[in-house]
């Protein structure tokens, strides 16, 4: 009994970590902190503005941006090109990836096409952009055309493949034409990748405007940044990334929030 | 309206995987398949529901469907097949839209009236990703009723809900039955099912599958109980049939 | 020998370097000179500041006044100028534009226009033409394409209607039919000094002797280029040798035939000793600062070290 | 009888359709039938060599890379700066992303930050890069290694998030150590993502490397290109972007044939 | 080795999941916990197996481990958990590698040992993707064997499988407990299960699950039989037992 005793314990507690829960105030502060220390150590000259402005400088910057007016000047004309590019980019490419999907003939021929252009980096394609449609809007536009045109193609009929083939199967067993189950099954089913391909050529086209508009633009905020990199002003340079990086995560939170309401019924 | 198959076989890229089925299957009556794990039940469903065709033999539907029905031979499958971008009622009505004679206000009713005979009055708007597994499978039988079908073909329809759930929706299907008296074709891996719900189990052997022997159960179905000794003598039996063919196929390595 | 690193860019008017180089008026200063050649003159003061090279000779450029005003870079000479009377830089438009009634520098208006990049040297020309012609510099359509080729393309196929450039490539352009030279820039710009010598900041301050050292070799080489490719006393002979010395630098991808012309032609007078017209370089300096494209506070002293030459 | 007889039918087929598999041949031809078209169009004159050379002459501006040899020194000078920005950023960024996955005061404070500079495009940063590194080597690969470093990051520990968490707890229900399961569990459930981050890392480096050396490069595949398009020569230019895709197509093959191998036992 | 519950209670973010759980489990028996669908029986396991911490009560383990125990409390996964890029050695290798006074060549007999006692000796270097859920699961079984546990922890661990890989496992784990007289606490939603292999089945309430009851049953496991009408007897009391809530946890919408 006394060694019973002696033998009787909690069961060893042995689990526990490995959580992804984050911790939201630490990561706040760790950023507050960390601007804090660039801003003191730009103060007292730790940190040459040779080659890195002072938080504050590139928000005296960006305040020229706003107050002088141009940054709506540069992020109008650099929102056109992506606006134009990409919508028609995107329409193309769902109405081709699906055209894909659904019929086999146009697969086999447009299909390997697609394949062998979409690896291309479309930047390395601005010279003949320009070349084809010279160095005025067409080319920018052009090139986020071309740049979003193929990722969405192969997002589209990639979503399409996926679609649960019970799910069609299902469809046919009651009966449905093909053009109902493309349109009740096929597209709903697709929906989802369509739309992580729009936050990938989201991504993409802020990228190529970038380049685009280091060539012959005055306007916009790519043209902005090269101008500031070529005048050696790093705090304008660094206010003009960051405007793009909000661009960015605006773009990416509006096409969340269409996500949320439109794939409200996944799981 | 009955079913006649007659020397049915199917072959996947020179695989057998069916061969010289013959099967009468009656108005009003529930044929159990049973067999071991590919033995190519799935794919005789599908063939019997016009999905596939067979390579040899054939199929036939003989008499005229009941009149009314929209989609003579429907399925009820193992993952429910829900559209979960639709809502119970809208997976529903998924099944009528395609019928232009009915009317929207006709299509309504339909949808009340089987959602009701499902217990799924309340969950008209939920999306499938609410609702549990069971009543996941309750939407899909719903959606079947709605399309007054003649043959039921059932593909291991309660094989993916947990053993209570299971008997619950067991419980269901035989009281629909007895309302009903649909005609079904019910495949299944638990002989417990088969001998619950079937009027006839047939079995098949390994791939290729082949039928091995067909058993009549006279028990009437509703009177059917847990632990009529009968039924379980039979399912012994069953067992007994197959136990060896499912232990060799449990133990066959996929993708080489 | 303490080694160097030289900045240039592979025009006739780097020539000096050249010179210094293959003639070993380098070696004489003990100095272990490379060269480093560049596509445009933006990054050499980059270069400068990032310790990539010691010493570049380009135009005041925006970067260059940053920098400088960031303590990295300083002007200590100069080199190409632009004179009333001597062949300078010239004014060109394309062959669409000229037909288009764009005859002369005063038709620009409203007209586009190439330039490397904002604050480049041909941004300051254009604005100071727009001035004088009673327009402004916003009244033009700027092309900002990088690099000079990526300009000459753009101008042959008509998709910039103007440009201003030294006059060799100018009268190549105008000879072959690809554009129409319509003007001098000289007439525009006073005692323009286009392009100035500069160095690290470090160097002024902590090796002096060894700024003289390059300046005095490379004034060598503005002496020798003067002579015998601007003022041509030393015979023809002597222009034909260095102008195959220079071949080695400018237009290697052409024969020695083909290039020998475009070399002779480009040839423009060099700062002896390396000159520096110090009201220019102000002029420049006032310009940059009334565009907005560098700091107001920006002192010429910031950005000029005058005393290892000879000022005007 | 008669009125039975009249009524038996097969049951009427309604599936088949929609399948996903390809027609190779067809798409061969289909691209055969192109360049062939091309090139007649082109001989012909009704594809003016301004806009778009002949296949046959891009064949030809290739081949002049290859006898003249300059294709390897610029291949090379490309390579060079790819496989040493790449390398860089991808092992340092599984250490981060494994950091960030495996402790939590990391990820709070690592976490955002990473977050945060991901979505930059890293091109806007160029002309910070060439500032900050000087327009040599340093600052192509420095752009490389930036742009793989996030990407990598991202996937490494978004790979340790998601390895299944009930062999984790199998772990430990076994008793295995902290360290153990990382390296037993974690790392080898991680590899999946980690690989896949890879193949994306490998196409913005080579979108990276067109942007570096169109700016400040003599040698390098990208100055190449910007070369050919700024002399109007097509030829050359799609002769350049061939060899980027040849290149794209080659690192993604090495990469699906090393995922191949290391995860040979998925299913 | 036995434990001993005592007032066990557990909540996650407020919302009570187990309150005052009670139980002892005596060496050699096997206890079976059914209940409804989220009534927290597999948060029990974990907190029995120490995977998880109780708020309020204790568990204690009575007596010493039997010695050469590697791991005493060992579990059994409904989902397998088996390492997908190790081979079934490798995967039961994995739970002895973190034992240092085992040498390779114990390691390889042990794992000889524990594949030949499941019937794995001829796939010890198959992939796991390329085995069947059942064998998957034998595999689970050899890796719990090799490390001698006083208790095994099962959940569900045959409800991943079809019906009649499900009946041979548990013929399996029958004739396992025969020789081995190993101590376990089996959860299951299967009620055939429980009687078959439960020497106590505990029946747990709706969430916050208490113990509602606890049947024993005296029949020897291996005499038992599926038509053992006193079985059977118990099962129907079980299920009458939880019928309701089974259906009233099934008709739970999710996710709001
Ligand atoms: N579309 C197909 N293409 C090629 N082979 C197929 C196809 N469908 C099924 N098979 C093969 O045919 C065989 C029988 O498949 P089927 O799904 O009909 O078996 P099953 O009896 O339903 O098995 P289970 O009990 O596991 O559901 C299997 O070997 C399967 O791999
Ligand atoms: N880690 C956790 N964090 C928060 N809630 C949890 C956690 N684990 C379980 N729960 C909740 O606790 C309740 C009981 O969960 P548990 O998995 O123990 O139930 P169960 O009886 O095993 O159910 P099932 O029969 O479906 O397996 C559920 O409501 C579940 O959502
Ligand atoms: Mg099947
Ligand atoms: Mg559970």
């Amino acid at each position: 009994m006394a060694d019973d005793d002696a033998q009787t314990r909690p069961v060893p507690y042995r689990g526990g970590g490995f959580s992804a829960r984050p911790m939201r105030s630490v990561g706040v502060l760790t950023f507050a902190a960390l601007v804090a220390v660039w801003e003191l150590g730009s103060r007292y000259g730790y940190i040459s503005n040779l080659v890195l402005p002072a938080p504050s400088e590139v928000i005296e910057a960006f305040r020229d941006l706003w107050v002088s007016g141009t940054l709506w000047e540069h992020l109008g004309a650099s929102l056109y090109r992506l606006v134009t590019g990409w919508s028609l980019g995107t329409i193309a490419g769902i109405a081709v990836g699906f055209a894909i999907g659904l019929f086999r003939p146009v697969r086999a021929s447009a299909g390997p096409l697609v394949a062998a252009i979409f690896p291309i980096p479309k930047i390395a394609l601005l010279p003949l952009f320009i070349i084809w449609f010279g160095i005025g809007e067409a080319s920018k536009v052009g090139l986020i055309l071309f740049g979003t045109f193929f990722p969405t193609v192969i997002a589209t009929y990639g979503g399409v493949d996926n679609v649960d083939r019970t799910l069609v199967r299902m469809g046919q067993s009651f009966g449905l034409s093909r053009w109902e189950i493309a349109r009740k099954i096929l597209f709903p089913g697709a929906l989802p990748a369509i739309l992580s391909g729009m936050r990938i050529t989201a991504a993409i086209a802020i990228i190529l405007i970038v380049a685009a508009e280091l060539i012959a633009a005055q306007r916009g905020i790519g043209a902005y940044i090269q101008m500031a990199g070529s005048l050696f002003a790093t705090d304008q340079l660094i206010a003009g990334v960051l405007v793009l990086s909000a661009l960015g995560l605006t773009v990416s939170a509006l096409i969340g929030a269409l996500e949320l309401w439109l794939l409200r019924w996944r799981a | 309206m009955q079913l006649k198959l007659s020397g049915v076989g199917k072959s996947y890229g020179g695989l057998p995987v069916l061969s010289d089925i013959s099967l009468d299957i009656a108005s009003g009556e529930i044929l159990c398949l049973v067999g071991p794990s590919g033995c190519g039940k799935s794919t005789l469903l599908r063939m019997i529901g016009g999905l596939e065709l067979p390579d040899e033999g054939e199929i036939l539907q003989v008499g005229a469907p009941p009149e009314g029905s929209l989609n003579p031979l429907t399925f009820i499958f193992q993952d429910f097949a829900l559209l979960p971008w639709r809502s119970v009622a809208g997976n529903v009505s998924l099944a009528l839209e395609s019928h232009r004679a009915i009317s929207r206000a006709e299509r309504a009713a339909i949808i009340a009236d089987v959602l009701s005979r499902t217990k799924l009055g309340d969950f008209a708007n939920a999306w499938p990703k609410q609702l549990s597994g069971g009543m996941k499978q309750r939407v899909a039988i719903a959606r079947a009723l709605a399309v007054r079908p003649a043959v039921f073909l059932m593909d291991e329809p309660l094989s993916a809900l947990d053993a209570q759930t299971r008997d619950i929706l067991m419980d269901d299907l035989i009281e629909l039955w007895s309302r009903e008296r649909f005609t079904a074709v019910y495949v299944t891996h638990n002989l417990q099912e088969a001998v619950r719900l079937g009027h006839r189990i047939a079995i098949l052997s390994r791939r290729p599958g082949k039928i091995r022997r067909i058993i009549g159960i006279d028990t009437p179905i509703g009177a059917r109980t847990h632990q009529d000794p009968e039924l379980l003598a039979i399912q012994e039996e069953l067992w007994g049939l197959m136990r060896e063919e499912a232990e060799a196929a449990d133990k066959e390595l996929t993708h080489g | 020998a303490e080694a160097v690193k030289i900045g240039v860019l592979s025009l006739t008017s780097h020539s000096a370097a050249f010179i210094a180089k293959e003639k070993g008026y380098f070696e004489e200063q003990d100095l272990d000179a490379e060269l480093v050649t560049f596509q445009a003159a933006g990054p050499m003061a980059v270069a400068i500041a990032s310790g990539d090279i010691d010493f570049g000779v380009t135009a005041i450029s925006g970067a260059l006044i940053n920098l400088a005003e960031k303590g990295a870079v300083k002007v200590i000479g100069g080199a190409l100028t632009e004179e009333k009377g001597v062949d300078g830089q010239k004014i060109l438009v394309s062959n669409a534009a000229y037909e288009d009634g764009v005859t002369t520098p005063a038709d620009l208006k409203g007209r586009s226009f190439g330039i490397t990049g904002t604050g480049s040297s041909f941004h300051y020309m254009i604005s100071q033409i727009a001035e004088k012609e009673g327009y402004s510099v916003a009244d033009v359509d700027l092309k900002a394409l990088q690099k000079v080729p990526a300009i000459i393309g753009a101008l042959k196929s008509g998709q910039i209607d103007a440009w201003s450039i030294v006059p060799h490539i100018a009268k190549g352009l105008d000879g072959s039919g690809g554009a129409k030279i319509i003007g001098d820039v000289a007439d525009y710009i006073d005692g323009y000094q286009v392009t100035t010598i500069f160095t690290s900041t470090r160097n002024v301050e902590e090796n002096r002797e060894l700024v003289e050292r390059f300046l005095a070799a490379y004034s060598k080489g503005i002496a020798e280029f003067n002579a015998t490719m601007v003022d041509k006393t030393e015979g023809e002979e002597a222009q034909e040798a260095t102008t195959q010395l220079i071949h080695k630098y400018v237009y290697t991808d052409r024969p020695y035939e083909k290039a020998a012309g475009p070399i002779k032609a480009g040839a423009m007078r060099l700062q002896p000793n390396g000159r520096l017209n110090i009201a220019s370089v102000e002029h420049q300096l006032n310009w940059f600062k009334s565009e907005g494209l560098v700091d107001e506070a920006i002192e010429l002293d910031t950005l000029v070290d005058t005393s290892f030459v000879e000022t005007q």
